[in-house]
């Protein structure tokens, strides 16, 4: 459902991600791995539309997403969990899930229930529903960030690095939480430094160096790849 | 030898106990890492044994001196250097500029000895640039010196937070999550890098979530869950420990991470 | 700019002026330049011819925000790039920073414009004070008002240099007559949002006499909230606010029972009614001809006439020692507001007929004499 | 290394040799050489502001109003009160030293925004005493008659080629003390302040008390140029300490660029001279200047010599990228093929 | 007590027009982080569009004040687009040296247009009310009871309406309201518009009792940013109690003390709060 091709993007004229092509398919986890600096956060900032890229084009079910503002891809289904969360921070946590959903505030019902579903995901959050979300540790604060993802009701949920800065139970709840997502039918882009258990749960993967796509496959393959493990696995 | 003694530490937001009642001794030439899940209360602690937060019970003793509640350009002085969860750098600045401002709390200088150029001015500085380069090259990144630290990989980024820690000359170094945002296979160069810290005499403390990289790293374990201490000891006793295991490791993980 | 062409051949004459032409006071500023390129253009209507050549009368002018600083350097580069021998400045801030130029390096004739006294006190050679001291009319306008024993004066003056040099003269006077005077409510007239505040505090002390006066329009309005909230004593007011323009701002009514200056078109010199109808053309009706344009008016003209009389056009010296005989030389076109019939050796423009103008009871003007000050 | 300090000591030395022949260049504009006189006189000033923004990261709108005290303290001490220049001018250091310092304790502890609208507050406070305060600064009539500094034997002050030549030596000390702390660990200290206060902690730095150290120096800074300023005016008023003085500096720093050694004297001149230029425009003249402001810190958000500098020190950067590459990564123990 | 009650209601009114005039700069400070040094001119050209409005087009008092707000509104958003917004990424040193090209521009415009002389605006509602012996004029009370309204109207915007928690949103992080589906352009320019037009009311509201110039609103500046510090930078009910605030201060001392000291006092009264409370008096604390 979400095809790109001939993507180049960067910072200031400097691009970083340099002719990419890859495809995420409906109701699939797909995986993007990559050393730092690779590109995988240029490539969802590009995708979500935080970012101009400066070739090549995005769509998404068919329709050309490519240089709409960030406003608009999130109506267009697509949510993105960001690196570094931004979140509102003086806000509650509650006001911070139910933003996510401004796209979708119309149906509130649906919005009801996919509060309660983030709650059931993180109970903590509704411990703390009242708290403003600055306050939160780190790694609630990673879950708040996912939970205003999914409040938007999205086709295809981007998370950029969700286990960052999170215990590992906390990571096992959340790449299960990703299986659960992903079993509701929406489809999930993951970047995981954790590739092993990325790619455990995926469908299919992409390897990034140096802003291109270096090697791509299913996840059982790329998981059994000798070259992958050793480069990218530490194995 | 115990460098760094903690007892009775607390901390207290409004109504929330961030920390509670802490002990802990930190011996010297060791590593110590703290684990907990989160909101534990980690980044509370070293926020509070390097002056960043006063505490609200409890003293910290270093090097036999108490330095509770002490500025952290004391704490600074006196040899604990830290590094933050989100790493924080002079983005606008080189590379070396960063480390050298490392070097600021060791120098003697004033702006006299800066506007006359005096001869022990030139030495101190010619001495920084020296002590600045060497902490580049022993984080790995001296060719990066020249680069403006807001634009170098993460992975470096996290390096040259370690570098301005070192050229600041600590007795202990407090690490807040040195490999978040790391990959694998990078993270096993941290370890290494970390290694050879305390080869140089440098006591460490470290936050962090990996455990691949805690086990195979530390000494002794502090796990900290709401605030409070609910374990403490070697990885071994650790792993095993089944309030870490319900708290913070899950299950099977344990064994899983043991096999890596 | 203009040269200096040498005796007999005829050119330019630039007459310079800096002033405030942006910011807060831009509106005096302005309407002076308007005063002044009259006086250039009817100067240049008549012909001007200086030592047998014959000369265009072109004016000059720059912003100096009402900075004293940026006056003085206006004023120096009018002087010495456009060769301005007489350049006009019509604040006291500026006139004493071009003080310090004018007799050294740069040499240019100040025409100043500024009732301020200190101006002449600092004995330069090369000022000439258009405007009568301020210090002249406190006598008399206080005599007018104060008829009977105590009498309390309410002070409600603009904050500005010139309103507190005013504040302390009324007030000296009055208290000599054995008046009393009550707190000092000076306000900035320019920043304050509303000025029922400080009106209401002065009233509550009850007044029989109420000085006052910036700007006509802020003053205007003062007078306005006064008599709204009740007041029905006099108002004494400084000569900054003009009658003409006030009555424009606010019912003329609320005008009646004070002292101030003489409207330009109350005088009967034989240019003001020719003046202050080509002046209303001129800005289609918009504003009154104040004496700040009159004077102006005047003095151009006086200026140019000194260099006719002391046929050189870059001389300032020759240029101010000449203005005592040009004074009475000037085409009577150009005597529009009390055209001065006397120089003092200090260099100040003095007509003899000098006046006060009351506005009694049912909105007529009566005018009274006044001597000047010593300078 | 020896590469970095050429290139920029060479562009330090065209502008001073620019500034000491200027005067000669334009030999007979009294009026020019006022105008650098006044540039020059402001850039000292500018350069305090470059301590404490450009370096230490904090808006100062209280500048011009020490500039005023600068001012007033000679202004009113050498008419009032019979002092010579110098000694008055030494006093006019002080006291914008101490008053600088002591305004710093309570300035300081507020942050970013609040600090710089607080020192707003502060200037036009200043600027209230100077020209409300009639028994003592004169109120809105302002100083006149201030001297010109007593002459060392055949120099005399009253020379403006003189008056220019003084304030260049004060300038050029202004320049050297900022370039001396920029090199040294004091300039690090402030950058590191300006960059992040948390971290400037974790790595020892008194935040606090540099923070108010730098404040005093540039109060102080803006005192030697306002001493100099009354001196070269003769007459000044309230109005040459008003908060709108403050914001002119600003451009003028912002135009040179910010944090760098010649920034303050380059926008100075550049600013001066365009105004100047604009007078042309009369009552448009605004119309005209307000958006070639604005596009300028659009377009050139790092003014004219941060501009130059950043060119320079990216081309360093790439160049010990690829000198140094090859043997670091020869000694790293792993390499990711 | 009647000198009492008469500057209890003249502090009323000013501090409403106060209120009104920084709620817009607070907003605008919220959102985009700027410390917009042009809001009194924004203020000034809404009081000469309004008088724009009723003299020359000749259309009612409050429509002329409700037309002018909707150009300000539009002048609001240009400069947003136009200055602030090609500008977002720059420190705000920048912003405000923008913003003062901004002021320079504006007046320079209002200067050309309308002349630099005063310029006078008469309002419908004209006499008094004599409340406890003060003549209070309708005037006055018109202008505290659209103040105490609107206020209230954009309380209840801000904090109950999700469109108002856009706002909101987009102070506290940009990205992550571009991520929720909020444009965070659509919002600054929302919030402008908002600004200019709160402005043009309080202009429009006092301009009868006061004098239109082209420099009318540098005067305002000052006092305005002294408020929103005072209250607390971004935080709306902050402008309100600083509004009133100085505005009952600055009153009361030039009745009680001296008109000299009334004239200073919103800046000492600004300097000792911020000695005592650094981030003015309604900051939230947020974890580093
Ligand atoms: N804001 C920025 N300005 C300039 N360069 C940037 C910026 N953000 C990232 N880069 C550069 O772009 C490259 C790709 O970065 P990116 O964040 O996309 O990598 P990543 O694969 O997500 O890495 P990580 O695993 O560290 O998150 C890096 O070289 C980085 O230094
Ligand atoms: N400045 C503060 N104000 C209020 N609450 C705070 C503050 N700092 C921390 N807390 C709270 O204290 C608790 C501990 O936070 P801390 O950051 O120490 O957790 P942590 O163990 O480092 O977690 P993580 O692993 O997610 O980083 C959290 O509940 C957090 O919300
Ligand atoms: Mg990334
Ligand atoms: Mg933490």
């Amino acid at each position: 459902m979400l095809t790109v091709t001939g993507l180049s993007a960067g910072y200031d004229a400097i691009d970083v991600l340099h002719s990419v092509d890859i495809t995420a398919e409906q109701g699939e986890i797909t995986v993007l791995l990559g050393a730092n600096g690779s590109g995988k956060t240029t490539m969802f900032k590009t995708i979500s539309g935080l970012i101009r890229p400066t070739a090549g084009e995005i769509e998404f079910n068919g329709k050309p997403i490519t240089r709409r503002p960030a406003s608009a891809i999130v109506g267009a289904g697509i949510a993105h969990s960001p690196e570094g969360r931004h979140l509102f921070p003086k806000m509650s946590v509650e006001k911070n899930l139910v933003l996510g959903g401004y796209t979708r505030r119309k149906n509130r019902s649906r919005q009801r229930e996919l509060l309660n579903q983030v709650f059931e995901l993180f109970p903590i959050l509704h411990e703390k529903r009242h708290d403003p979300s600055g306050s939160l540790s780190g790694g609630q604060q990673q879950m708040v960030a996912i939970g205003r993802a999914l409040t938007a009701d999205p086709r295809l949920l981007i998370l950029d690095e969700p286990s960052m800065g999170l215990a590992p139970l906390v990571v096992k709840q959340v790449l299960e939480a990703v299986v659960e997502i992903n079993r509701t039918g929406i489809g999930v882009l993951l970047a995981e430094q954790n590739a092993t258990q990325a790619l455990r749960i995926a469908h299919r993967g992409y390897v990034l160096a140096e802003g291109r796509v270096v090697l791509s496959g299913s996840a059982d393959d790329l998981l059994h790849d000798s070259d992958v493990r050793a480069a990218y696995l530490g194995m | 030898m115990t460098l760094l003694e903690v007892r009775g530490l607390g901390k207290q937001f409004g109504g929330l106990h961030a920390v509670r009642d802490v002990d802990l001794d930190v011996r010297e030439g060791e590593i110590t890492a703290i684990i907990g899940p989160n909101g534990a209360g980690k980044s509370t602690v070293f926020n509070l044994l390097s002056g960043f937060y006063r505490p609200t019970a409890g003293t910290v003793t270093f090097k036999g001196r108490d330095i509770t509640g002490k500025k952290p350009y004391t704490t600074v002085r006196d040899g604990i250097a830290r590094t933050f969860q989100t790493t924080n750098l002079f983005e606008d600045s080189t590379v070396l500029d960063n480390v050298l401002s490392g070097r600021i709390v060791r120098s003697r200088s004033t702006v006299f000895g800066a506007v006359l150029q005096t001869p022990s001015f030139r030495r101190e500085e010619q001495y920084n640039l020296t002590k600045a380069m060497e902490a580049l090259e022993f984080a790995g990144i001296a060719h990066y010196r020249d680069d403006l630290a807001g634009e170098v990989p993460q992975e470096v980024q996290k390096r040259v937070a370690i570098a301005v820690a070192l050229a600041t000359e600590p007795d202990l170094l407090l690490l807040d999550e040195p490999a978040g945002g790391i990959t694998e296979d990078e993270t096993v160069g941290f370890g290494d890098l970390i290694r050879q810290i305390v080869a140089r005499g440098i006591t460490v403390c470290l936050v962090e979530h990996k455990m691949s990289m805690i086990m195979s790293l530390a000494d002794r374990i502090l796990v900290l869950d709401h605030g409070q201490t609910i374990a403490f000891g070697t990885p071994d006793e650790i792993k095993r420990d089944p309030k870490v295991i319900e708290a913070y490791l899950g299950a099977d993980d344990a064994e899983e991470e043991g096999e890596e | 700019g203009g040269g200096t062409a040498s005796s007999g051949e005829g050119g330019t004459i630039v007459i310079g002026y800096s002033g405030p032409l942006s910011g807060g006071a831009a509106a005096y500023g302005e309407n002076i330049q308007v005063g002044m390129q009259m006086a250039v253009d009817d100067l240049n209507e008549l012909g001007v011819t200086v030592d047998g050549g014959e000369y265009t009368v072109e004016l000059n002018s720059l912003d100096d925000m009402y900075q004293p600083n940026t006056a003085a350097t206006n004023a120096q580069r009018l002087a010495e790039q456009d060769d301005a021998a007489v350049i006009f400045v019509p604040h006291s801030g500026g006139i004493q920073a071009a003080q310090e130029l004018n007799s050294g390096r740069s040499e240019f004739l100040l025409g100043a414009y500024s009732s301020d006294p200190a101006i002449l006190e600092t004995d330069n050679p090369l000022t000439m004070m258009v405007p009568p001291s301020f210090k002249s009319y406190s006598a008399p306008f206080v005599e007018k008002l104060k008829t009977d024993g105590v009498e309390k004066l309410g002070l409600l003056g603009t904050a500005s240099e010139y309103g507190q040099s005013w504040t302390s003269l009324v007030s000296e006077e009055w208290e000599s007559q054995d008046g009393e005077v009550l707190t000092d409510n000076s306000i900035d007239y320019s920043t304050v949002s509303d000025f029922a505040g400080p009106v209401s505090r002065t009233l509550s002390e009850e007044p029989d006499v109420i000085f006052l006066g910036g700007p006509s329009q802020p003053t205007a309005l003062i007078i306005e909230e006064a008599r709204g909230q009740g007041y029905e004593g006099s108002f004494l007011i400084m000569d900054q606010a003009k009658f003409e323009e006030m009555e424009l701002f606010t019912d003329p009514e609320n005008l009646n029972d004070s002292i101030g200056v003489v409207p330009v078109r109350e005088y009967e010199d034989p240019g003001t009614e020719a003046f202050v109808s080509a002046f209303d053309e001129l800005v289609d009706g918009a504003r009154p001809a104040t004496s700040e344009v009159s004077l102006h008016y005047q003095s151009v003209a006086l200026s140019v006439k000194a260099m006719e009389v002391a046929g050189t056009i870059d001389d300032p010296q020759a240029i101010r020692d000449a203005i005592g005989d040009a004074a009475g030389q000037v085409d009577e076109q150009f005597h529009v507001s009390g055209f001065p019939t006397e120089v003092t050796d200090a260099g100040h423009l003095r007509n003899e007929d000098f006046q006060a103008a009351y506005r009694n009871s049912d909105g007529e003007y009566e005018f009274l004499p006044i001597e000047h000050a010593e300078d | 290394m020896t590469a970095r300090i050429s290139i920029q000591h060479v562009g330090m030395a065209l502008v001073a040799i620019a500034l000491v022949i200027a005067p000669f260049a334009l030999a007979g504009q009294d009026y020019v050489l006022r105008l650098l006189t006044m540039a020059a006189t402001y850039a000292i000033a500018v350069y305090g502001f470059n301590i404490i923004l450009g370096l230490t990261g904090q808006l100062s709108l209280a500048h011009g109003g020490f500039f005023g005290i600068g001012i007033y303290v000679v202004g009113l001490l050498t008419t009032d009160h019979g002092w010579s220049f110098w000694s008055a001018f030494l006093a006019a250091i002080i006291v914008t030293a101490v008053t600088g310092f002591a305004c710093g304790v309570v300035a300081l502890r507020t942050r970013q925004e609040y600090f710089a609208i607080f020192t707003m507050a502060v200037g036009f406070i200043i600027f209230l005493i100077l020209s409300r305060w009639e028994s003592v600064t004169h109120g809105m009539s302002g100083i006149s008659g201030i001297p010109f500094p007593e002459g060392f034997g055949i120099i005399d002050f009253s020379e403006p080629i003189a008056m220019y030549f003084l304030v260049l030596l004060f300038l050029a000390g202004a320049a050297y003390i900022t370039y001396a702390i920029r090199r040294s660990g004091v300039g690090r200290t402030l950058i590191a302040i300006r960059t992040s206060e948390d971290l400037a902690n974790s790595i020892g730095v008194n935040v606090g008390l540099n923070k108010q150290l730098a404040f005093a120096a540039s109060t102080t800074f803006a005192g030697v140029a306002g001493g100099l300023f009354a001196a070269v005016q003769g007459f000044v008023g309230p109005s040459s300490a008003s908060v709108n003085l403050t914001f002119e500096l600003l451009m003028f720093i912002l135009v040179g660029g910010l944090g760098t050694v010649m920034g303050p004297i380059v926008g100075s001149f550049v600013v001066t001279f365009l105004f100047e230029t604009f007078q042309d425009f009369q009552s448009y003249r605004f119309i005209v200047l307000g958006p070639v402001i604005i596009a300028l810190v659009i377009f050139a958000p790092r003014g004219i010599v941060g501009y130059l500098n950043a060119y320079v020190a990216r081309r360093r950067a790439k160049r010990a990228r690829r000198q140094m590459a090859p043997q670091a990564a020869a000694s790293e123990t792993k390499e990711v093929s | 007590m009647t000198l009492f009650i008469q500057q209890l209601f003249n502090g009323l009114a000013l501090g409403g027009v106060y209120c009104l005039a920084a709620i817009g700069l607070t907003l605008v400070f919220g959102v985009l982080r700027i410390p917009n040094l042009a809001h009194g001119s924004l203020y000034m050209l809404g009081a000469y569009v309004t008088y724009f409005f009723l003299t020359a087009v000749g259309v009612p008092y409050v429509a002329a004040i409700g037309l002018a707000a909707i150009v300000l509104a539009v002048v609001g958003i240009l400069l947003e687009r136009l200055v602030f917004h090609p500008l977002r990424k720059s420190p705000h040193t920048h912003h405000m040296i923008a913003a003062v090209g901004a002021m320079f521009f504006f007046q320079a415009v209002a200067q050309v247009i309308w002349g630099a002389d005063f310029r006078r605006m008469e309002s419908p509602f004209e006499g008094t009310l004599s409340i406890g012996g003060a003549q209070i004029s309708w005037q006055r009370i018109i202008i505290i009871l659209t103040a105490v309204a609107v206020l209230a109207l954009l309380t209840w915007f801000i904090k109950r309406s999700i469109h108002g928690q856009t706002i909101e949103a987009v102070e506290q992080d940009r990205t992550g309201a571009s991520l929720a589906g909020i444009s965070p352009n659509t919002v600054s320019m929302l919030t402008f518009a908002l600004a200019a037009a709160l402005a043009t009311i309080a202009a429009g509201l006092v301009a009868p009792i006061n004098l239109l110039s082209p420099t009318m609103g540098a005067a305002l500046d000052l006092k305005i940013f002294a408020i929103i510090i005072l209250g607390g930078l971004g935080s709306i009910p902050g402008a309100i109690v600083g509004g009133f605030l100085l505005a009952l201060a600055e009153v009361m001392t030039s009745t009680y003390v001296s008109s000299a000291a009334g004239e200073a006092i919103a800046f000492v009264v600004l300097v000792a709060v911020l000695a005592v409370r650094p981030t003015g008096l309604f900051a939230k604390a947020v974890q580093r």
